[in-house]
């Protein structure tokens, strides 16, 4: 993009991608409820209609199975496209189409027919939102094969990660973390950088590796801080795909610092901490020195809004669990 | 679209766009004046309260916006415009009848005797969809995931079906409701089983953004003889009309003979939510336009030319509202947070113990 | 329930319970007489070659259901009594229309030049629902999910619509089909974004063993209505009619003048599948009566009328139709299990490392 | 019952459970798409319709997330049900409701209104069937707080397994191994012994633990035949309950044995396998000698007929995990 340095909100950064998407993709078209005319609850696909029309960009009826079913149809057709679903929970209606047919076309058809389909989701929690507007859907989609599953926790990234995710001939689910759509980040908004399937260190450290992805990256980095203050140097890792997981990275920070603590925002049981958990003890089970300590949403249903905050993983607890790592 | 007078009526502005195609069934126009037989079996003292209810429910919702505002709810879906049609379907309800709302029913809430405040612990945040009790007060959860309430009140119904009861069940949705596949299979039982459901659909011309002109092609009452049984289109913002073909869908419902679907049109002159801003979308002129066609007024109006009701009479109205507004909002203001240990408390009627219990300590002891 | 003379025809058995209602169109009666204008657009050998058609498709069906009993292929789904809908539906699409259908389209998929041993390798388990090009053949991959190819069709028609092509997109469906809420969305999408798309109902009366009258209290083609586009009812064994009505739709797809359900009444004369065993739940009476509505005599008996069929060409279709399922047997009995290594190959068009390629290696290896 | 020994089939077994629960509780109804007059592709419900009135054993029209929502209005109404979905990827379109609803209402009512509803789903592989009918949909469920995920391996089990599943007043997703519907057993069945949370050892052995679940059960069971031969001594753990897990079980064993397979059909990630090794290591980490070996299905869509013995975990790759974990 070139353009100097500015402050993006994950909003701004995500809207600037599906712009510069359609602008280099006269055929990827973009629908979902609201994000035409109205530029979609949370401004993301702010002005993409007023710029690319409403042959490119059109709000749908209320209807999850169709938009997704139309989205395969447009890919027989040859047609590239982003849909969105509102809310999290607003997705489940489409899973049937997304787990038997998103996901396994490509395969059913031997690869004659793929489908470049991008899922935008709102997603997690952690606005005061009303029931089904807080969930954590990614093990739906991390365990169905054939999709790849991405979470971006900070514009810049947000920008790297959506136009990837168009650009990839696969399918790959985005779930956009709504409690980071307005947090700011300074930089130039850069397609290049690393792809799907590859995370990131944010902060070094040697104690024991803190994984997430998400908003709970920007706690986990709150956590390091105060940990810091105890001489405790807690490494940060970002995880930005969830399907593929960078298990290489995975590997060596579990070999390097011998102690992990996985944090997210889904309820424990088959959350993506068992399978960080699992691949951890597959791949580095010699050089662990405590068991992966879970820090996630308890087994229950997301809260109201006023117990968010009993639900959701803190600093404290993070930081809780990394002191008990540390110490086992 | 049809212009005003077509409409029936003798405003002066053209009627929302989506209330173009059939006629609906009407009662009093929009100026006020009777076009149909105003018995419909209220006596005065019932229609004198109709106007209470609608003064009482709209001021409810104003004052609610107002406390989404002041931070003392989180986001809150206002149905200034429906009031006619959600207390003139709710009325035509028996005690023991049973609703499935959406997210938008607090007028019905109110005439189901559901208490306010219990039901804006919703919006307050301090509890999930079904903070009254839905048996006692025979008003399902507040439903969040479009059309999924549709499924539920065929089930409710098919259970008094099988129970041999007369309880009706009545399933509130919106236009955009209609184009989710539950809709449509909930709508296929209905026909089938010829269930005791009322399926009341308040075409407000809105899906959040999107227009019923963008929602269907259809004309969503029409839809009922697809599925083997009757429909109806209704002037939503006519009280009167509202109640009348609800009560023949409920005497129908009872009498065994079926699903009846009724469309009623009406408009959403609010925003979505507190947290849309339909600027975006819709012009303010549309929305003036709209106004001319205020259930409010339109139902004073009649009921005055009927000496029913008077400046004095109308001013009480005001009164009470005013003073249940400010009584809801004392109570919504004292409602606090439950504690941390609900969140456990109601997943499982028999709870897991092992890592389950163990993280509802370390939940409750952190 | 129509008796069979009302039905139009001279069968002297009463017409499938399903068919009651509306009067469907029709062109060839029961009894191969005309009762409608038998030019529809066809000339002499493309009637010939609709009776060869039906004749091999016929057997081929039954070659299929052979082949399943001695182990050669695994559950497979006939299709008998269905060739009038599926053969004359399918003629009526040009070359570049694409079609998506369910898993019982065999004929169609014929009609489209679909490669039949590939077609049958998804009932062989050597593939799944997509062995064949379907780009190339424009038929889309075999769909088990009830009603979720409908959204398909609807999307690539809509792809075809922001071409500017003049491309038409077909859904195949069944009855029961008709239930999903995928059928319905779908259908709401085409009325709203007038799709040049043809909604293709082949109502069987059957949904495995569920008949018609319990899987909706509507006639299917009214569905349409509600959706805001035009809905027709045709005799779905009188191959003429269905070629009629599929085109008259076809035509106005290609024009851009909307999409258009049609209800194809036949009957599902064989099993679901080979697996099913319909003496659970439907009597032999009533198959033996429903044969009486058989698609192939009816229109042999019409076309030999015409003078455009005798024994001899009747013979010689029966000896092409007995050649073709031999070779098609020994295709079917030739195709062997795919490599391994496909369960890893197609799943990603840019597979990821690490474990995933690890559990290939692991899975290949062993 | 009190009847005297017997040889059940798996299918029979379950359809004399359906029978006894409707029998004993008049309210209890039963339905979905075939159950009624045909009695069930696999005839589970089997003369269920006959016995108890077209009012108590209905089919429906094909619509699962009407199946799903027509249910949560019945309990509404005060009625307990069992629901089927056909097969496994066939309850994918009634998720939204089982998600949002069935799984959640008792909490959103505050416990006003229990969900006392059984939904029984054929499932998993291994009948050469076609695409959708050979899934492993239990990820969806055992995720989804709120929902109790139970799964036979044998007929008697079966039986127990779904009265506790009918009487229990939270909801259960019975996941019945289509694979094993025609395996026999002989005894007398009987709805006492072990409930929704405890998994049993079904053959003792000390030098590693397999556990797993469904139809796999029966494969352990063969491989440990196999390693015993070698004097190596498998103990295997029919989980039968997937949600809630038996984790006194689970530490158990990991103690004593120090190494632990498990055993799915399921793809890999974020399978059952995920969350036991998680908590295996949460609840024995001290104890482990190796790290916990996944044996299953792998990331990819179930194969066709002719693949799937390429895909699911045969004896072979079981006892390969075996040796592998206790020569670690
Ligand atoms: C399954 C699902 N999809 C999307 C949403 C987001 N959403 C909330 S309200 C709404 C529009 C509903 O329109 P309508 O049925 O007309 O009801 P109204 O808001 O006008 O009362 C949408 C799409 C939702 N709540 N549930
Ligand atoms: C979503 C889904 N639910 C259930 C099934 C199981 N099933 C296979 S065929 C069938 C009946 C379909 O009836 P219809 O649409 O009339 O088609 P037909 O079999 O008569 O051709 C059902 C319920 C399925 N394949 N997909
Ligand atoms: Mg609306
Ligand atoms: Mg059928």
């Amino acid at each position: 993009m070139g353009e100097s340095a500015q402050a993006w909100t994950l909003s701004g950064a995500l809207n600037r991608a599906l712009n510069d998407a359609l602008a280099d993709d006269e055929r990827l078209v973009l629908f979902g409820e609201d994000v035409g005319r109205s530029g979609g609850v949370f401004r993301v696909t702010d002005g993409l209609q007023e710029a690319f029309g409403e042959r490119r960009v059109f709000d749908t009826p209320v209807g999850e199975a169709a938009i997704a079913g139309v989205a395969v149809g447009l890919a027989f057709a040859g047609r590239p496209s982003v849909i969105e679903f509102q809310f999290d929970a607003f997705s489940y209606p489409a899973l049937e189409q997304v787990i038997d047919h998103v996901a396994k076309m490509r395969e059913r058809t031997r690869g004659r027919v793929d489908m470049p389909i991008t899922i935008r989701i709102p997603a997690f929690g952690g606005i005061r939102g009303k029931e089904h507007h807080g969930e954590s859907p990614e093990t739906h989609y991390v365990h169905t094969a054939g999709l790849k599953v991405v979470v971006p926790s900070s514009p810049l990234d947000g920008y790297r990660l959506l136009r990837a995710a168009i650009h990839d001939p696969d399918p790959v689910v985005v779930l956009e973390p709504k409690a980071r759509y307005w947090a700011k980040e300074t930089g130039s908004l850069a397609a290049d950088g690393p792809g799907i399937g590859v995370g990131r260190v944010l902060r070094e450290g040697d104690a024991c590796t803190v994984v997430t992805y998400g908003a709970m990256v920007a706690r986990a980095l709150e956590a390091a801080d105060v940990l810091a203050e105890e001489d405790l140097r807690a490494r940060v890792v970002d995880l930005r795909s969830l399907s593929p997981l960078d298990d290489d990275l995975l590997a060596r920070c579990a070999r390097e610092t011998g102690r992990v603590v996985v944090v997210h925002e889904a309820p424990r049981t088959l959350g993506m901490g068992a399978e960080i958990a699992a691949r951890v003890m597959e791949l580095a089970f010699d050089h662990l020195e405590a068991p992966v300590e879970r820090v996630t949403g308890w087994d229950v249903p997301y809260p109201p809004a006023s117990l968010e905050d009993r639900y959701l993983p803190s600093p404290d607890r993070i930081a809780d669990a990394v002191r008990t790592t540390v110490t086992y | 679209m049809l212009s005003a007078s077509e409409h029936g009526g003798l405003s002066t502005v053209a009627a929302p766009a989506h209330w173009a195609g059939s006629e609906p069934f009407r009662i009093i126009a929009d100026d006020g004046s009777a076009v149909g037989d105003p018995d419909v079996g209220l006596d005065d003292d019932a229609l004198r309260d109709i106007l209470r209810r609608m003064i009482v429910s709209r001021r409810l919702d104003r004052e609610c916006i107002a406390l989404q505002r002041q931070g003392e709810l989180t986001v809150y879906p206002g149905f200034e415009g429906q009031e006619a049609a959600q207390i003139g379907s709710a009325l035509a309800l028996g005690p023991e009848d049973f609703v499935f709302p959406t997210f938008r029913e607090l007028a019905v809430a109110l005439v189901r005797g559901v208490d306010a405040v219990q039901y804006l612990q919703y919006h307050r945040g301090t509890w999930h969809g079904g903070p009254y009790d839905p048996r006692a007060t025979r008003f399902g959860p507040i439903c969040i995931p479009i059309a999924t309430q549709i499924p539920h009140a065929a089930g409710y119904a098919l259970g008094q079906q099988l129970d041999g009861s007369d309880v009706v069940t009545a399933a509130y949705f919106g236009d955009g409701s209609t184009s989710e596949g539950d809709f449509h299979e909930a709508a296929n039982l209905a026909g089938l089983w010829r269930l005791p459901l009322v399926l009341f659909c308040q075409n407000n011309g809105w899906a959040i953004s999107v227009p019923t002109a963008r929602q269907t092609a259809g004309e969503i009452w029409r839809r009922a003889e697809g599925y083997g049984f009757g429909g109806v289109r209704v002037d939503g913002n006519d009280i009167l009309a509202v109640y009348k073909v609800t009560r023949d869908a409920v005497v129908r419902a009872r009498a065994h003979d079926g699903p009846t679907l009724i469309e009623a049109l009406t408009y959403r002159l609010g925003a979505h939510s507190t947290a849309d801003d339909p600027g975006r979308y819709r012009s303010e002129a549309e929305v003036k336009a709209a106004r001319a066609f205020d259930p409010l007024p339109r139902f004073e109006t009649w009921l005055r030319s009927q000496g029913l009701a008077d400046d004095a009479s109308v001013a009480a109205c005001h009164g009470e509202a005013e003073a249940f507004a400010m009584e809801v909002r004392e109570g919504v203001i004292a409602t606090e947070a439950p504690p941390a240990a609900w969140m456990f408390d109601w997943t499982y009627a028999e709870p897991p113990g092992g890592s389950w219990a163990q993280q509802r300590a370390e939940a409750l002891g952190g």
